[in-house]
């Protein structure tokens, strides 16, 4: 094999971790970015690569797709159906720790990263916050003037609409809260 | 104790102790000084300081000279208490172990302590070392390992074309309220958990024995400890007594083998305490 | 190509979608139960479609590797440096302390945190424990028989996990520990 085929060999591979790894679609140019200047592949020769990449998933359950922003690995239509039975067989659960999370931006908005981290004792994780985000339970406010300009996290409407609250103030007082809390721990 | 210490005179040292600065700092000690003040932080323990004393210079744990690095770590223990650096009463703990140790090297064994090492306390803190080193390695592989945010990527796909729903996770309100009353529990917990220490001092300590005394030239020497301090406060009393034994102020006696140890000042002869 | 080598062709690619679309490990169980149940693969059967998939993927820019709790499809480690080029945020690092602490449990469990203390030879934090449990890498699996009735415990799937391991027994072995040989007469 020569130099050059082992190199386009290499770039195939790196691209095509690239488009698994990424959450989201990649263009030519994101791909391209993502090398070292000097030696970032031409536009051409990644091409050639996704065109490569095509076709070795043929006979797969995948493939490499491209829409408007990108190339993106995607399920093949005629297996979707599958993909369908998994997604209802596996409601998700969300953890404890979430939930601790959502509770102290419900009741002590607008906070930061590091609010959440000093009252729950514990480092917070991005796939947390993301998770949240995601679900539109919470949003960004905006930035607290401090060093790191941390985002600042508030509940919104979906969230009091998913909870069938009018507003925050139905949500239990934080006083009978801790009544409640300390009453659960006299039982102990 | 002939291995020279590296050159600590390079690195000048700016502690300052009782208002002067304080630069003799003994040869043999192999904690480069302007780790000191950090030390709490380099180090996870008195195991950690000791396998550090021990590996530093090319020692073998199951055969080392015990009174060297009992030492050593008296030393580094006895400049951190002058530079008033506050010592984990773990740290204490450890330098009463040895003093243990040393003492019973010291002083003649009868035939019977010779069989088995079950309770040799030298064997005791070997076997506890090598079980700390060997965690210790455990924990270098285990941050060694392949992990996910760090050497691990998943392989992702595109699954909006999947027409279904895929179901969220259903939550209660009344669960939010169960977290939110668990987080403040927790931290109610958390603020009854900072107790402010009573600061224990050897040389307070020190004094305290020598005015006890005063009234009672023989005391026993359980009687100098108090049990509510916990193992810290003991650790401190029995060193305040090495202390004192060390400086010549008081000495300590037992009238017969295995019967209750006594302390009495030094210097003063039986016709006196009768 | 026989009704049956079809059967198997086919099982492997729903088997494929569903490990790509899954966003955790599935077992041989979970990916069982997506079928209908009368239609279930045998888990012998599906066993034989992963193998097949591991083998097609040889050359691939990813592997299916088996964890704890199923098996999961990632970028092939030696790839990995290219991909971290994706990603902007720095990964978390953690401290000797709580690797130490994670060591003993994983090595000894179930362990108190008196334990951990004892070989540590030092105070255990409450934060390092909560930690560990806010991670879901410990658990705590019941309670010793002594005075306090301390929480033991032990280490969990997602700790085997998130360390890229199948079992207990994937971790690096413990070194031996020497016999002790103490002479009569100490060497001082």
């Amino acid at each position: 094999m020569s130099d050059n085929q082992q190199d386009q060999k290499e770039l195939k591979r790196i691209i095509e971790a690239l488009l698994f790894a990424s959450d989201s679609p990649m263009s030519l140019q994101q791909l391209q970015t993502v090398f070292p200047e000097l030696e970032a592949p031409s536009k051409q020769t990644i091409q050639e690569a996704i065109d490569a990449i095509c076709g070795d998933y043929q006979n797969s359950a995948i493939e490499l797709h491209q829409v408007a922003s990108g190339w993106r690995f995607q399920v093949k239509q005629e297996l979707a159906s599958w993909v369908a039975r998994l997604f209802t067989h596996k409601p998700p659960k969300y953890s404890r720790a979430l939930l601790e999370t959502l509770a102290i931006i419900a009741y002590q908005q607008p906070v930061t990263r590091g609010d959440i981290e000093e009252i729950r004792g514990v480092s917070v994780s991005t796939y947390m916050i993301d998770t949240l985000l995601d679900r539109e339970w919470i949003k960004v406010a905006g930035h607290k003037e401090s060093p790191g300009r941390p985002s600042l996290y508030v509940t919104t409407k979906q969230f009091l609409d998913y909870f069938n609250l009018a507003s925050l103030e139905e949500m239990p007082a934080l006083q009978e809260l801790e009544a409640l809390a300390i009453a659960g721990e006299m039982e102990i | 104790m002939t291995e020279a210490a590296p050159q600590q005179s390079e690195i000048p040292f700016r502690a300052i102790v009782d208002g002067k600065p304080y630069e003799d700092l003994p040869t043999d000690l192999y904690i480069p000084p302007e780790a000191l003040d950090v030390v709490l932080d380099a180090f996870e323990g008195p195991l950690d300081l000791l396998l550090y004393l021990i590996r530093k210079q090319n020692l073998d744990i199951l055969n080392i000279p015990i009174l060297q690095i009992t030492e050593q770590y008296m030393e580094y223990i006895s400049i951190a208490d002058k530079l008033k650096l506050e010592l984990a009463a773990e740290y204490l703990l450890m330098a009463a172990l040895l003093a243990e140790i040393k003492s019973r090297l010291l002083l003649p064994r009868k035939a019977e302590q010779i069989e088995g090492d079950e309770d040799d306390p030298r064997a005791v803190l070997i076997r506890r070392l090598q079980e700390y080193e060997r965690i210790k390695n455990a924990a270098e592989a285990l941050d060694e390992l392949p992990r996910m945010e760090r050497d691990i990527v998943l392989a992702s796909i595109d699954t909006s074309i999947v027409k279904v729903q895929r179901p969220k996770a259903d939550v209660d309100f009344q669960e939010i309220v169960l977290a939110l009353q668990a987080v403040l529990k927790r931290a109610d917990q958390l603020s009854h958990h900072v107790i402010t220490k009573e600061p224990l001092s050897v040389k307070e300590r020190m004094t305290k024995i020598m005015q006890q005394l005063d009234a009672q030239p023989q005391l026993l020497f359980k009687k100098l400890f108090t049990f509510e301090e916990g193992r810290a406060g003991v650790v401190v009393a029995f060193l305040a007594i090495l202390e004192l034994s060390k400086a010549e102020l008081v000495e300590i006696t037992q009238a017969e083998p295995f019967s209750e140890l006594s302390i009495r000042v030094k210097n003063k002869t039986k016709a006196e305490i009768a």
